[in-house]
């Protein structure tokens, strides 16, 4: 769809704003709808655009595969390590109270640092997949 | 909604099915909306009209679009599902009134969420709160979920490199 | 930090699976694996201790009291399957590193390993979670998982197996999280304990009912409960080798613990088994289970398919003492979680061996003609963990048998004695079926001679060796089961 | 990193930045930070994907477009009544037509805001735009030949610095 | 006056999901789905403001990007009959 | 908020919802896929513009208005390049339009 | 429109059931299976939230001005359930496509037929 | 703890064997070293039990309240010395009869066939039920290998058979007694007067009953006889095994515990009416058939199950004097059945012959192994001076005494088909004319073995003592 003059503008023009607005669902989880979850999947969505619009390996050199493998891994550790902080820090698994200076801190402080574990989980995985399904060539047979 | 998924059960050429189920999750994610439940709604907007669509493309290419004829005897499974649908049904007439503010769950644990949430956590969006927080256990598990499938999907598809 | 073993024992091997892909190298996913089955296997010994000197244990995780926080609680009961599990998990870890190198492609056998901390992970985490979303969270963790595991299998029909147990498993998930969510609508919290106190004050019982008959069939999909069991036998037989040991040691029998967890610790006992003809339908279904399954067994010629079909049978026990519902069946049930565990995990472990050994796929009756000869070893622990599905005295197998036998007397239910002996022939002539290819068949020529590598040969043992252990020194597995059944009819409530 | 180019991503950061302080609604200096560094962040991606020239980026125009878009809303509004009437009428008088003609714009930005005009004002849809080329299907013939050398075409074109 | 937008709203979702069911080609159902879509941000909006949050508006965005996402993924798929490339 | 800017809301409001059922209903009835495109049009473009616009005016100069704005370009910008994509794909795909075939490359 | 239309969630919860399970068992192809399999999954989004609504209640995104808040737990809850649905789909979809790749087709009956003469080739 | 060891020496014998098995002299040796140690040991134990002391020891706690447990009473002690006796003597006829016939897997032979000799002593000296049903179970197993010993079809269909009576009828029949005598009794110790005295009706206990004995398959009552003649595909060893040192013994050996102790002979003999008849019928048709058998071994084997019924029969009377004779005779039948198979299997090593009908003349070529063979005989049909005698004196004498006309019936008219099955092969072997030629005697390991016996068949006749004083001292 490179070729297409109207989708290629319209692409490029959206795709940054796209990712920005994850970034704000990021960041906006706690003061209304959204979070981590939301976040990664439009954020996601975003580089599917562009991969759908530029084509897969274009997709793939913006965000290489291994880095995206990596991303998935990473979210994941980064929220059971917010746990075992809590643990460390003198409190039980998952215990924000003890993250912060106040107990509000240190709620604040773990939620904000699980839901960037889950947004980069989410985009990870979900990035992840739509390379996985659109780099297989039918009848592969590879297995 | 419910149209639309009979309109699935009918539908043969499996990319119109990818588009009534698209357009089924959007449906339901208005309905979500429309019972305030505003990060749910966008979950499943972003998930079925998104994440889904997007997935079921790309095993669709890998798999051919059309289904073979239905199965000759439709009764039976059709009996057997309406039969759990009425058990399900004998078992909501018992539920309490739609809306009913002394329903058990408008009373016990969600009642405390909502009264203490923005001052325990200092979120004021109690979902946010009760997932990132209360119930933080679950959210780790679900981001689990969503690893282990990730992680399932690249052991399943992954090319053997060429040597 | 010995208070909180019981996040760490869930958390470890949860950690263990991103770090594997992180890492992405196929030494260190085993070691991590391994370390981490060790880990959980200390800590629930511990755990164990714990409960039997100083009684249940709670933690709220995020230090949020239950029930506006999620808690976790160990019993007689979930420590026990606690140990059972971990106990599983110690056994195929060390396995995994040779019987993985040999089945499954190269890059993608840290992902196996991954998928297989996360498959244990969310069994210990059912095991010990007090709280039935949670429970719904870790059972998909575990089922997700299984699904890959079980996908990665060596054949093609490992695909249509996988895809099978899949739809039946999510069917089985979600009726669960409909009968929650029926219960959690009449009593407005997830907290098992908080639900089971607020239960008996609902003032209607019909969506309780409903609730009740939800998560029996869809746990019982899980379980395989007859004739729910469908998906089990091409599961376990198309499954990678050590996929099919854990799992079969493992998976069924956490789901039967979320069972007894919801009768005994949510439902009134006393009602489900008093008012609702609960007891006959489970002693029913189970007897279906253990005669019908066995036979299939008997004329099965894939040797992993046979033994997958024992266990469907094997699983016909476990529930049965729940249908039986006094001290002593239920001692069997909780016992046979852990006996046919170990029973079933040598068997598998040791099938591996042979399957490696002979470069096929799939184990047929005739590919072990000989093997007393060509694996002397394997064969003489199939030969004795056969003996326990049997119900061998000296084998664990005999001890379920005993207490069941015992439970059934006790409600003078003579035509289940009669059952179960009678479904213990039929396990007889299928396992001497392959004592019989194993002993009296000439090996082909062709067949290789020799063990399975060491490292696997010895988990297979080392199983093997529990069977008869169990069957032998009692006081952890009967005596454990013994307590569980105590706690279960003094009421989990 | 040459200094032109660089101008540019500031350029585009401050845009972004602008969008995230209309989302926001929030001015916390946390967020207000965060908010920097997220529209840092995707500007710099942004650069490596190389969205940020002109045809991705046509900030250039954001005032002539002041004066256009007005126009193209009245446009719209005047169509989409000519359409309404049609859907209303009960003989349903359509005349399906395609059009092929020549735009005179020079930019791709041009051309995709003309194309997109056409596409946005009921009655017409570009099927195709090329350089050279414009395929549009019209509900009317009236309609088709509305969209050859018309006021639009003009307008984009002076627009982008075409004419 | 927002109620009355509404309902007009969900009554032309209900057109358009007929004509979604109905088909014939999937062309059709697809510009029904990409309708339903923009329909599903207006009326989401325009909730938002019957309830008084503009919370909702997140939303809307939200449907916005990925209708088109979804909808161009769709397209993708069938003029090359794959998402990559 | 003046009373005349409250009457343009209505009348935005109001009209917008006309145009979109209306376009919904043209998707009922019209002919063929490519026509039925049009009467979608009216439904995507006025109708949802009209809303929009008649919600800005409610909200006045507030950040409320500026994210309404911001839903509004996103249509703006997005449904024509859906459209022109799903008309561009039906005709690749040998999807008849009535009235004849497109005419080939000059 | 809540009101109307929460009234019959319950309603909608079953049909959703009966239709996915519907979908799952009668559709031999693997692919329908699993969209019946997700609806089957979805239906049990109503049943959760329906109840949490309080009519005159808001969403539960605490603000000034405002006193009744619909329940934010089954929110939770099912936000969790959408994400193991979608896990679900994805790695349904890649087992379907492995299988696809293997036997060439996903009717299940096709496949089976062929499993079963695999199985008689071995005998 | 010394107890234990009647069972660890056998076991480590079974172990050094197979370890030696690339040494066949090495291997035989300690095959006979293990035997012997283990008699050694049991006649160690004798003045204790004779002094009415009962050695005991506990090896573990099975499941909660049930032991594993060993204790040494008369009747064990009996059969321990009967077993590991014969394990020696069998032993040295094994060397000539495997290394005669070339068989195949010697190793896993002698292995196995220590292993089983460890088992039966778990039976004879099993402290209760528990314990004794898992050394039953496991004679079952590890005679398994040796009885399909030469892996042909035969021997599988045996095999099959062997298995599926033993272990189906110990696990459909003895578990739930055992069960049963838990639940009711709370306790599987064995106990003189028994235990389920008072706690069962007489219904119960005869249906109790019943589950002992068909579950106890080796005590070949009938029905569940057929797994003796279908074991017949072994090695002659094995059959001496089965038929005389270990197998059935250790079958009537339960059924005698269980009616001692489980039931106590004053609780039972209210109840058990049914017994002497089933017992009896098993008695004269087992002889019916064995008098129609030609194959040798068959005819052995037919009579093994009539004469093992006798112990039934005997122990069915229920009297002091009756009870001793049970005892007894599963003595003398041991040393005469082991001297008759011996023969059996010294003519088929020596001259290849297996049935009655080819041994005209025989007697002469292998002279010492058919005087044996008679003497064998004259014990089976209940002749001076051999063994057999005695015991059924006692067992005659007991049923006198308790009026029992029946049994005396019984009795009597098997004597006449005991003497019409076995004094024809006599009369063929002696005086008819020899049909083949070219062999004399077998090996002279086997006629050693054979002879032995014989003379042990003879002197029980003689000195009887040490038996009957085991015997009495039952109570
Ligand atoms: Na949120
Ligand atoms: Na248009």
């Amino acid at each position: 769809m490179k070729d297409d003059l109207i989708l290629r503008v319209v692409s490029k023009l959206t795709m940054p704003f796209m990712l920005l607005f994850a970034l704000y669902v990021q960041f906006h989880g706690d003061f209304g709808p959204g979070g981590g979850f939301q976040a990664g999947v439009i954020a996601a969505a975003a580089i599917v655009f562009y991969g759908i619009t530029f084509g897969l390996a274009a997709a793939q050199r913006l965000v290489p595969e291994i880095v995206v493998e990596r991303l998935l891994a990473a979210g994941v550790l980064l929220y059971a390590g917010v746990g075992l902080a809590g643990i460390l820090l003198g409190g039980n698994y998952l215990d924000y109270f003890v993250l912060g200076a106040d107990t509000v801190a240190g709620q604040h402080r773990g939620i904000f640092w699980v839901e960037a574990g889950v947004g980069l989980t989410v985009a990870g995985v979900m990035l992840k997949l739509f390379y996985m399904f659109a780099s297989r060539g039918r009848d592969a047979g590879d297995a | 909604m419910a149209a639309t998924v009979v309109a699935l059960a009918l539908q043969r050429n499996l990319f119109g099915a990818v588009v009534l189920f698209s357009i089924y999750s959007f449906l339901m994610a208005t309905v979500l909306v429309a019972l305030d439940a505003v990060d749910v709604a966008m979950t499943e907007a972003a998930v079925g009209a998104g994440v889904s669509t997007v997935l079921l493309l790309g095993a669709l290419y890998l798999v051919g679009g059309m289904e073979a004829k239905p199965l000759v005897r439709p009764l039976l499974p059709l009996v057997l599902s309406i039969a759990v649908g009425a058990v399900l049904a004998y078992g909501m007439q018992g539920l309490p009134g739609f809306s009913d503010p002394q329903a058990p769950i408008h009373v016990h644990v969600a009642a405390r969420y909502l009264a203490e949430a923005p001052r325990e956590t200092g979120v004021p969006n109690v979902v946010t709160a009760v997932l990132a927080s209360y119930r933080g256990y679950d959210t780790l598990g679900e981001t689990v979920v969503v690893f282990t499938a990730g992680a399932g999907v690249i052991a399943l598809l992954r090319r053997r490199k060429r040597k | 930090m010995l208070e909180h073993l019981a996040a760490l024992i869930v958390v470890v091997p949860l950690v263990a699976a991103p770090l594997i892909v992180l890492v992405r190298s196929r030494r260190f996913a085993w070691i991590a694996t391994t370390a981490a089955s060790y880990l959980s296997l200390l800590f629930s010994v511990q755990l164990f201790w714990r409960v039997a000197t100083l009684g249940p244990v709670s933690y709220a995780i995020g230090s949020w009291a239950p029930p506006w926080g999620i808690e976790y609680r160990v019993d007689a009961l979930s420590s026990f399957v606690l140990v059972a599990v971990s106990l599983t998990a110690s056994f195929v870890a060390p396995y995994a590193q040779r019987s993985i190198a040999r089945e499954v492609a190269r890059d993608r056998q840290y992902l196996m390993y991954a998928m297989y901390c996360l498959c244990l992970s969310g069994l210990l985490g059912i095991a010990i979670t007090g709280d039935a979303f949670n429970l719904f969270v870790f059972l998909e963790i575990s089922s997700l998982a299984s699904y890959v595991l079980v996908a990665l299998g060596p054949r093609r029909q490992s695909l249509m197996a996988a895809y099978q147990y899949m739809l039946m498993g999510t069917v089985g998930a979600t009726f669960y999280v409909i009968g929650v969510g029926l219960l959690y609508l009449m009593t407005g919290t997830l907290n098992l304990a908080d639900m089971a106190q607020r239960l008996p004050g609902v003032p209607d019982v019909r969506p309780v009912l409903v609730a009740l008959a939800f998560i029996t069939v869809g746990i019982g999909l899980k379980l395989a409960l007859f004739p729910l069991h469908q998906w089990l036998p091409n599961a376990y037989a198309y499954a990678p080798s050590m996929a099919t040991a854990f799992l079969a040691a493992t998976a069924t029998k956490v789901s039967v613990y979320v069972l007894l967890r919801f009768y005994f610790g949510v439902f009134d006992p006393a009602r489900l088994f008093e008012h609702l003809p609960t007891r006959e339908v489970f002693v029913a279904l189970s007897l279906a289970a253990m005669v019908a399954a066995s036979l299939v067994a008997v004329f099965e010629q894939d040797v992993k398919r046979l033994f997958a079909y024992s266990s469907v049978a094997q699983i016909g026990y476990i529930t049965l003492g729940i249908g039986v519902d006094n001290q002593a069946s239920l001692t069997g049930s909780i016992v046979h979680l852990l006996n046919h565990g170990v029973t079933k995990g040598a068997i598998f472990l040791l099938l591996g061996g042979v399957a490696l050994r002979a470069g096929a796929a799939a184990v047929r009756l005739e590919t072990l003609a000989g093997l007393g000869r060509r694996m002397p070893l394997t064969a003489l622990g199939l030969a004795l963990a056969g003996l326990s599905l049997v119900g061998v005295p000296g084998t664990a197998g005999f001890i379920t048998k005993w207490y069941l036998v015992v439970g059934a007397l006790e409600r003078g239910w003579w035509w289940v004695v009669a059952a179960i002996l009678a479904s213990s022939l039929i396990a007889l002539a299928y396992v001497w079926r392959v004592l019989e290819a194993a002993y009296l068949r000439p090996p082909a020529a062709s067949a290789a001679r020799g063990e399975a590598p060491a490292p696997m040969l010895a988990a297979g043992m080392a199983m093997t060796a529990l069977c008869v252990y169990f069957g032998f020194e009692t006081s952890f597995s009967a005596g454990g089961a013994a307590d569980a059944a105590a706690l279960l009819l003094r009421g989990l409530r | 990193m040459n200094c032109a180019r660089a101008r540019e991503a500031l350029a585009f950061a401050a845009t972004l930045y602008a969008f995230w302080l209309i989302l926001s609604g929030i001015y916390t200096p946390f967020l207000l930070g965060a908010g920097l560094a997220a529209a840092i962040a995707v500007a710099l991606l942004a650069r490596r994907m190389e969205v940020l020239d002109r045809e991705g980026h046509p900030i250039h125009l954001a005032f002539a477009v002041v004066t256009y878009w007005p126009w193209l809303l009245k446009e719209i509004l005047k169509s989409g009544w000519q359409v309404t009437r049609i859907i209303l009428d009960p003989r349903l008088p359509v005349s399906p037509t395609f059009v092929r003609f020549r735009p005179s714009q020079k930019t791709t930005v041009g051309l995709a805001t003309h194309a997109n005009s056409i596409t946005l004002t009921p009655g017409t849809i570009t099927v195709d735009a090329e350089h050279d080329a414009f395929l549009v299907h019209a509900l009317t013939r009236e309609a088709a030949a509305g969209v050859v050398d018309s006021e639009m075409d003009r307008r984009v074109s002076r627009l982008d610095g075409s004419a | 006056m927002f109620a009355a937008a509404a309902l007009a709203l969900l009554a032309a979702l209900v057109l358009l999901l007929v004509r979604a069911v109905l088909g014939p080609t999937v062309f059709d159902r697809l510009l029904a789905a990409n309708t339903i879509g923009t329909v599903s941000v207006v009326l989401l909006a325009t909730i938002g403001f019957l309830t008084g949050r503009p919370d909702f508006l997140d939303l809307a965005i939200v449907y916005g990007l990925l209708n088109i996402v979804g909808t161009i993924a769709v397209l993708k798929f069938f003029r090359h009959g794959s998402l990559g490339e | 908020m003046s009373a005349l800017l409250d009457a343009a809301s209505w009348v935005l409001i109001v009209a917008g919802g006309l145009f979109s059922v209306i376009g919904a209903v043209g998707m009922l009835r019209m002919p063929d896929f490519y026509t039925r495109v049009h009467a979608a049009s009216v439904t995507d473009v006025v109708g949802s513009f009209a809303i929009l616009l008649g919600l800005v005016l409610q909200a006045g100069f507030t950040l409320t208005a500026f994210k309404l704005a911001v839903v509004a370009l996103l249509i703006f910008f997005t449904s024509p390049a859906a459209t022109h994509a799903l008309v561009k794909a039906a005709l690749g795909r040998g999807v008849a339009p009535l009235g004849g075939e497109a005419p080939s490359k000059p | 429109m809540s009101v109307v239309g929460a009234n019959y969630s319950y309603w909608i919860t079953i049909v959703l059931m009966v239709g996915g399970m519907y979908i799952l068992i009668a559709r031999g192809n693997l692919l329908k299976k699993l969209l019946g399999l997700a609806v089957l999954q979805s239906s049990v989004y109503l049943l959760y939230i329906a109840p949490g609504k309080l009519i005159g209640g808001t969403a539960p995104i605490i603000a000034e001005g405002y006193a009744v808040y619909s329940n934010p737990l089954p929110h939770v809850l099912i936000l969790t359930a959408i994400v193991v649905g979608v896990a679900t789909l994805a790695l349904g979809l890649a087992i379907v496509v492995r299988i696809r790749e293997a036997y060439g087709s996903i009717e299940e009956e096709e496949i089976l037929a062929r499993d079963r003469a695999d199985d008689d080739e071995a005998r | 703890m010394s107890l234990a060891a009647c069972l660890i020496i056998p076991a480590a014998g079974a172990a050094l064997i197979a370890a030696c098995g690339r040494r066949p002299n090495v291997r035989e040796a300690i095959s006979l070293a293990s035997a012997a140690a283990t008699f050694a040991l049991a006649v160690l134990f004798t003045p204790e039990v004779l002094r009415g002391e009962r050695p005991r020891a506990v090896l573990g706690e099975m499941l909660p309240g049930l032991e594993l447990v060993l204790e040494l009473e008369p009747l064990g002690l009996l059969f321990a010395l009967i077993a590991s006796g014969l394990w020696f003597v069998s032993a040295v006829y094994s060397i000539g009869y495997m290394r005669g016939n070339r068989e195949e897997n010697q190793t896993r032979f002698y292995a196995c066939f220590a292993l089983a000799i460890g088992s039966a002593l778990g039976v004879a000296l099993a402290g209760n039920l528990l314990t004794l049903y898992l050394f039953y179970e496991a004679l079952t197993l590890i005679t398994w290998p040796l009885v399909t010993h030469h892996g042909d079809d035969d021997a599988r269909r045996g095999g099959r058979t062997y298995l599926a009576l033993l272990l189906g009828s110990s696990i459909l029949f003895l578990l739930p007694a055992l069960a049963i005598t838990w639940w009711q009794a709370g306790t599987l110790d064995f106990r003189p007067g028994g235990i389920l005295a008072g706690r069962v009706s007489g219904w119960e206990a005869s249906g109790l009953l019943a589950l002992y004995v068909f579950g106890i398959g080796k005590a070949a009552l009938m029905p569940i006889h057929r797994w003796l003649p279908a074991a017949m595909v072994a090695p002659t060893p094995v059959s001496a095994l089965l038929h005389a040192v270990a197998v059935v013994k250790a079958g009537v050996f339960a059924v005698l515990k269980v009616v001692i102790y489980v039931f106590g002979l004053e609780f039972a003999r209210e109840s058990f009416a049914w017994l002497p008849w089933v017992a009896g019928l098993t008695i004269v048709a087992a002889s019916v058939v064995a008098l129609r058998s030609d194959n040798l071994k068959r005819r052995l084997a037919y009579s093994t199950v009539s004469q093992l019924s006798y112990v039934v029969l005997a122990a069915a009377i229920l009297t002091p004097l009756s009870v001793a004779g049970a005892a007894l005779h599963i003595a003398a039948h041991a040393v005469g059945k082991i001297t008759l198979f011996f023969a059996a299997g010294a003519i088929y090593t020596a001259a290849h012959k297996t049935e009655v009908s080819e041994l005209d003349g025989i007697g002469r070529r292998m002279p010492w192994t058919l005087a044996a063979f008679g003497v064998g005989a004259l014990s089976m049909i209940g002749l001076p001076p051999a063994a057999g005698f005695v015991s059924k004196w006692f067992i005659v004498s007991g049923a006198l005494e308790a009026g029992q006309w029946l049994a005396l019936g019984v009795i009597t008219v098997s004597t006449l088909l005991n003497a019409g099955y076995f004094l024809p092969i006599l009369y063929r072997a002696f005086f008819k004319a020899s049909q083949g030629a070219g062999h004399g005697e077998a090996p002279a390991t086997m006629v050693a073995a054979l002879v032995a016996t014989a003379a042990l068949t003879v002197l029980m006749f003689f000195f009887a003592d040490l038996p009957l004083a085991l015997a009495r001292s039952l109570r």
